[in-house]
């Protein structure tokens, strides 16, 4: 991994005169700062092709709109919830198929509150990836047109992948 | 000697022996008594009951050489198939002929099998139906002579089924019935869908068939087979009505429906279609049912196309007859493991849009050959 | 004939595995579709809560019968990238000659399914015979068929074996021989392609939208694939082609796998020349980081993503998989309705379904 | 790309019958099938494939290192009384659970566990399925597996030898080799960075009590948690080093813990465990014998 990463920077000193610009992930976070200067926050490139960031729960759908629509980010690559002590946190890989570009949206979700807006609507894609995150972890997607079990049988009366779930 | 003289000495022999019993039975007895028995034991004795007795006792003749002929096929069948998949086949049940004994075996197994009658099923159709299917396929077999000697004659002289062809091909087109019946009464959603392709199937086929088998007729001004292979001594009938033969045999694979056109069972879609329901030796049935249909549709092929029994008389008659038989089956099984099925609309496309215009031209061709007097 | 539903699975033959298509037909047109799944959901994601690292990487192969090595390398490359491991470039080389590999013996078992869908039993039988020309190559490198637990974090679990190049070349030319003969099979046989062409469409803004990779996308008309687009591995040194097509089709899918079955060929024969010399294992810490790591790979089937959320144990916190197949399975709707229900194994045979990787 | 869409009638039939035809041809006048008749031949295994264990009960040590690393559990240790070895501890499989994946086979410290390339273990009983030590016992691997993983040199310590005299330390051409003190016995011992380590033999032929001795080693893949002692805790007692597979563990006296007994003598001098971490396996049993908490295992509590 570390070695694309360097012989993408060399790529970049080459063409420094308009160096920001021509960055994907550095127009990449350039363009939601301007759109959303305050909702997201903590932008990291992990590494080339791997932008990540964090978001305010409240301005996800208008976020996710913003970068299918605007950016070009057309496929939704993985929904995925993870439980913390304090937290529940939503992990969303958004692709760019133009900008070979992963974006890493890091939504936090309260532990008594775990419900963020869906965006079904948004990729078609994300629509069975939100109804297993709810199955398995118990995050409700607001607006989601069948938000449904999708694993586990109907009736099931516990979400398995939180830390307090005992397999038997 | 000819099958039917044959038959009918056993069954002279047979009445004379019960009837020196019976009228000795009848003279113990007092008069009134014994008129009656004589009666019996005349008319037991008449022509007609002879004959009809005759026939019968032919029936089974053939039916049953025709029968382990068909345990020859399946394992032609299964050794022709793993030799196109490139293993051994039938191997080690009757390991000195070959794995022969094999379907015997299936057989068995499959014979002590629970019987099962799905519990929602329409039980009068779900028993009817394998009886009307067996039955009316094993009818075939009976029709088709396998020499001029060796098969169902009338009388003496080789008078054989008159219109034996038709009836044979009449009794072909039982089948469907019974597998629309034997969806419907299953009472399941992918039996029902097989019976109902079963029968838009027969519709697409069994026309253009009846076209081609109509020119062999006119071809050979009979219905019966001795003399549509009689009039075949010069040339096949394959060989002019070469388009008719295609047709034939194209509308023959969607008749025993094997695989490019056996839509009711398709096993990919509908599970194992209009026999799902089906299980043990019902099921056993409708495997060794369908290969008789695929040797009856080869004899078919045989004696309206291909000459029947005529051939050099280094080997019997009778060997010719199963020989071109075989290999008509034989290349069925290669058409069925190669090529892939078709749909549903499509079979109907082909059946009227292809098949069924060739079926014309080729009753052209057939007439006018009779017109110009070539046949 | 009304309309009525019909419950194609769990058991049947067209499911490949254990899931329902629920379709509802108006006489053997199809009106509606809905497919249901999670007959064979395993929790692998909780189990691997409960497992060290080394011993997730059996498990991650039983998350594909079809392409297990695939899954174990992912799985460990995500792990690598949580523990920030560098793999000795022998090992690399190793790896991608083994996924390509792997690439080609699932390619072939969907094109033996597809045929045996479609009724052409020696189509079946034939790819199922000369996928064994791999599957023994397999057996010589890591001492099993299927599931070959092969992949190690930090490297690989043995070098390969003596002869492997060889051996492999040879297997190569005779594969290279045999795929032109399925070529002349499959698209000689007119039947074959009336039942393919124009059947199942799935237009490229349709694709995209909901979420279809791999294959079914690149038949939609989207040049994407991981290897060329977000080279990892040693992706970035081979050279090859990315197969696409235009029509949308069952025919379409077909031809883009036939296509990439070629061109693994191709990466095979480089990584076999330009495999170099030295160490093909590195050893592991035991214990991760705390953190994230995410790796993505072009599976035979799709995009496959694994996310591992380290806490600091030798046990990962939380392991999300991403697979292909669950988001192509949820835009089949779109492809089946308006066609025949003998339309309907085409179709879902033409997406190489795996459940196993789609229930976890 | 060629063949694509041959609109020709052939392509109907008689294409794709060609093609099975052959086969038929080559199946029966050219070849073989490409099968095999299953139970009376049999197709040759590779060397490396991972069937059924076979077990050298000279080379284990009974450390459970395979029984940890099972990823279903599906392996025990038995405590067996062999004639040869005395008492001893090896494991047994239950084939109803084994992946065969193999993981028990890489991390075996000492190579004494193997997948032979057996492979009929079917049985119409589950509990048959389970093998013991005895069953999967094969003292001999010669040409039945592939030993891949490589051999060391290295010199490891006998401390019930050693003086403290560090000579080694002062031969070692790497200065691979430091002397390192043990907390209240006022004694070194030499610890070796085996990372360094050219198994030049120097130590060895230097050390004049023969207590550093060269020994082949196997490489492992895998990094093995270590003990960690804590002396506050430690009773001496022992129970640690008799547990140690790999005699890591030794008792060493603590000079000035001698108790004053009544007639003025001393006593017996407490005893601290001392390791030689350069030959632990990482098996944890000294971890779970020690009565008193004086050892912690990473990531582990009791």
């Amino acid at each position: 991994m570390a070695d694309r990463g360097k012989r993408g920077q060399e790529g970049d000193i080459e063409r420094s005169p308009s160096r920001i610009d021509s960055v994907p992930e550095e127009r990449l976070i350039r363009a939601l700062m301007n759109a959303f200067p305050e909702a997201i926050t903590g932008f990291l490139k992990v590494r080339n092709g791997l932008v990540r960031a964090r978001l305010d729960r409240r301005d996800l759908f208008k976020a996710c709109k913003f970068l299918r629509e605007e950016l070009g980010f057309e496929h939704i690559s993985m929904i995925s919830a993870v439980e913390y002590d304090d937290r529940f946190e939503v992990v969303y890989h958004v692709t760019s198929y133009k900008d070979k570009l992963l974006l890493e949206l890091i939504i936090r979700t309260p532990k008594d509150d775990p419900s963020v807006d869906s965006v079904s609507s948004i990729w078609g894609g994300a629509n069975w990836q939100e109804r297993e995150a709810y199955d398995l972890m118990g995050i409700k997607f607001n607006g989601h047109p069948n938000l449904e079990r999708i694993l586990l049988p109907r009736d099931y009366q516990y979400h398995p992948l939180r830390k307090d779930f005992r397999g038997d | 000697m000819n099958l039917f003289e044959f038959c009918y000495g056993i069954i002279h022999w047979l009445v004379d022996l019960v009837n020196h019993l019976w009228y000795w039975l009848g003279d113990l007895l007092p008069w009134w008594f014994g008129d009656f028995f004589d009666a019996v034991g005349d008319f037991a004795a008449s022509q007609g009951h002879l004959s009809v007795m005759t026939i019968l006792l032919e029936v089974v003749v053939v039916v049953v050489i025709a029968l382990i002929n068909v345990l020859n096929f399946l394992w032609i069948f299964r050794k022709f198939m793993a030799r196109m998949f490139d293993f051994y086949g039938p191997y080690y049940v009757g390991y000195r002929i070959g794995g022969w004994l094999q379907n015997l075996a299936d057989g068995i197994k499959l014979f002590v099998k629970e019987i099962i009658v799905p519990a929602k099923a329409d039980k009068m159709g779900y028993l009817l139906a394998p009886v009307i299917f067996v039955g009316s396929s094993i009818l075939i077999l009976a029709t088709i002579p396998f020499s001029v000697d060796f098969g169902v004659s009338t009388n003496k002289s080789g008078d054989y089924v008159p219109a034996g062809a038709l009836f044979a091909l009449a009794a072909f087109a039982i089948a469907p019935f019974s597998i629309l019946l034997a969806g419907w009464a299953s009472n399941n959603k992918y039996t029902l869908i097989g019976g109902m392709r079963s029968a838009a199937q027969m519709m697409s086929y069994e026309i253009p068939l009846l076209m081609t088998v109509a020119s062999v007729f006119l071809l050979a001004g009979s219905f019966g087979f001795v003399d549509i292979v009689n009039a075949q001594h010069d040339m096949w009938f394959g060989i002019p009505l070469f388009i008719g033969f295609i047709v034939f045999l194209v509308c023959l694979a969607a008749e025993v429906e094997i695989i490019p056109f056996d839509l009711p069972e398709a096993e990919a879609e509908l599970v194992e279609g209009w026999t799902t329901e089906y299980g043990g030796m019902r099921f056993g049935l409708f495997y060794m049912t369908t290969t008789v249909r695929s040797y009856a549709g080869g004899a078919l092929a045989t004696a309206l196309f291909l000459g029947g029994w005529q051939g050099p008389s280094l080997i019997p008659d009778e060997i010719w007859f199963l020989i071109k038989a075989y290999i008509v089956f034989v290349v069925f099984q290669w058409m069925t493991w190669s090529l892939p099925r078709v749909r549903v609309d499509q079979i109907l496309g082909l059946g009227w849009k292809r098949l069924l215009p060739l079926a014309i031209i080729n009753l052209m061709i057939a007439v006018a050959l009779k017109s110009m007097g070539w046949f | 004939m009304a309309e009525m539903w019909i419950n194609m699975g769990p058991q049947h033959p067209m499911t490949h595995g254990l899931w329902n298509l629920r379709v509802k037909v108006d006489g053997e047109t199809i009106v509606d579709a809905q497919p249901e799944i999670g007959y064979l959901h395993r929790g692998i994601e909780k189990l691997c809560e409960g497992k060290s690292y080394p011993q997730i990487i059996p498990l991650a192969d039983r998350l594909c019968y079809g392409s297990s090595l695939t899954w174990s390398h992912l799985y460990c490359m995500a792990v690598e990238d949580l523990m920030r491991v560098e793999v000795p470039e022998r090992a690399e080389y190793i790896r991608v000659l083994t996924i390509e590999m792997q690439r080609i013996v699932s390619h072939l078992m969907w094109l033996a399914a597809y045929a045996g869908d479609l009724g052409l039993a020696a189509g079946f039988v034939y790819t199922m015979r000369d996928r064994e020309v791999f599957l023994d190559l397999f057996q010589s490198l890591t001492g099993a068929r299927i599931t070959y637990n092969f992949p190690r974090i930090g490297g690989v679990a043995h070098d390969l074996p003596p002869n492997f190049e060889r051996d492999s070349l040879r297997a190569l030319s005779y594969f290279e021989g045999r795929l032109k003969e399925y070529e002349d099979m499959f698209e000689g046989s007119k039947i074959f392609m009336m039942r393919n062409v124009d059947v199942g469409i799935l237009r490229k803004e349709d694709a995209i939208n909901l979420g279809v990779t791999g294959p079914t996308l690149r038949a939609s008309g989207v040049t994407y694939d991981l290897r060329k687009d977000v080279p990892y591995s040693v992706y970035e040194e081979m050279d090859f082609d990315v197969a696409t097509h235009k029509d949308c089709d069952c025919y379409a899918r077909y031809r883009v796998r036939m296509d990439e079955m070629w061109e693994s060929c191709k990466i095979m024969r480089q990584a076999l020349q330009k495999m170099p010399k030295g160490k093909w294992r590195i050893v592991a810490p035991r214990n991760a980081p705390v953190g994230t790591g995410l790796a993505r790979v072009e599976d035979p089937r799709g995009e496959g993503v694994i996310y591992v959320v380290g806490d600091g144990s030798e046990r990962p916190y939380r392991v999300k998989i991403r697979s292909p197949i669950f988001v192509t399975v949820s835009a089949a709707p779109k492809m089946l309705i308006g066609y025949k229900l003998a339309d309907v194994v085409a179709i879902m045979g033409g997406l190489d379904m795996c459940i196993g990787e789609t229930d976890r | 790309m060629a063949a694509a869409k041959k609109k020709d009638s052939l392509g109907l039939v008689v294409r794709p019958m060609r093609r099975t035809g052959s086969q038929v041809a080559t199946s029966l006048f050219l070849g073989k099938p490409n099968t095999v008749l299953y139970p009376y031949q049999k197709l040759e295994l590779p060397i490396g494939y991972r069937g059924k264990h076979i077990v050298d009960f000279k080379r284990c040590i009974g450390c459970s290192n395979c029984v940890q690393i099972c990823p279903n559990d599906c392996m025990w240790m038995e405590k067996l009384e062999d004639p040869e070895l005395g008492k001893i501890e090896r494991p047994g499989v239950d084939y109803g659970r084994c992946l065969f994946c193999g993981l028990c086979v890489e991390i075996c410290p000492t190579v004494a566990i193997h997948e032979s390339v057996e492979f009929e273990l079917a049985s119409g009983e589950r509990s048959r399925l389970k093998y013991g030590p005895k069953e999967l016992r094969d003292d001999a691997f010669a040409g039945k597996v592939k030993e891949e993983r490589q051999k060391r040199l290295l010199p490891i310590l006998d401390m019930s030898k050693c003086t403290s005299c560090e000579k080694c330390a002062g031969e070692c051409p790497e200065m691979c080799i430091a002397m390192m003190p043990i907390e209240s016995v006022g004694r070194t011992k030499p610890e070796i960075n085996l990372g360094r380590c050219t198994s030049c033999k120097k130590c060895e032929a230097v050390c004049p009590e023969n207590a550093l001795k060269m020994e082949e080693v196997y490489e492992s893949y895998f990094e093995m948690p270590e003990p960690k002692f804590l002396l506050k805790m430690c009773t001496g007692c022992g129970a640690c080093a008799r547990a140690c597979p790999a005699d890591v563990i030794y008792m060493i006296d603590m000079p000035g813990t001698e108790k004053v007994l009544k007639d003025g003598k001393k006593g017996k001098p407490k005893k601290r465990a001392v390791f030689i971490l350069e030959k632990c396996v990482g098996c944890g049993k000294c971890f779970r014998a020690c009565k008193f908490e004086a050892l912690e295992w990473p990531g582990v509590r009791k």
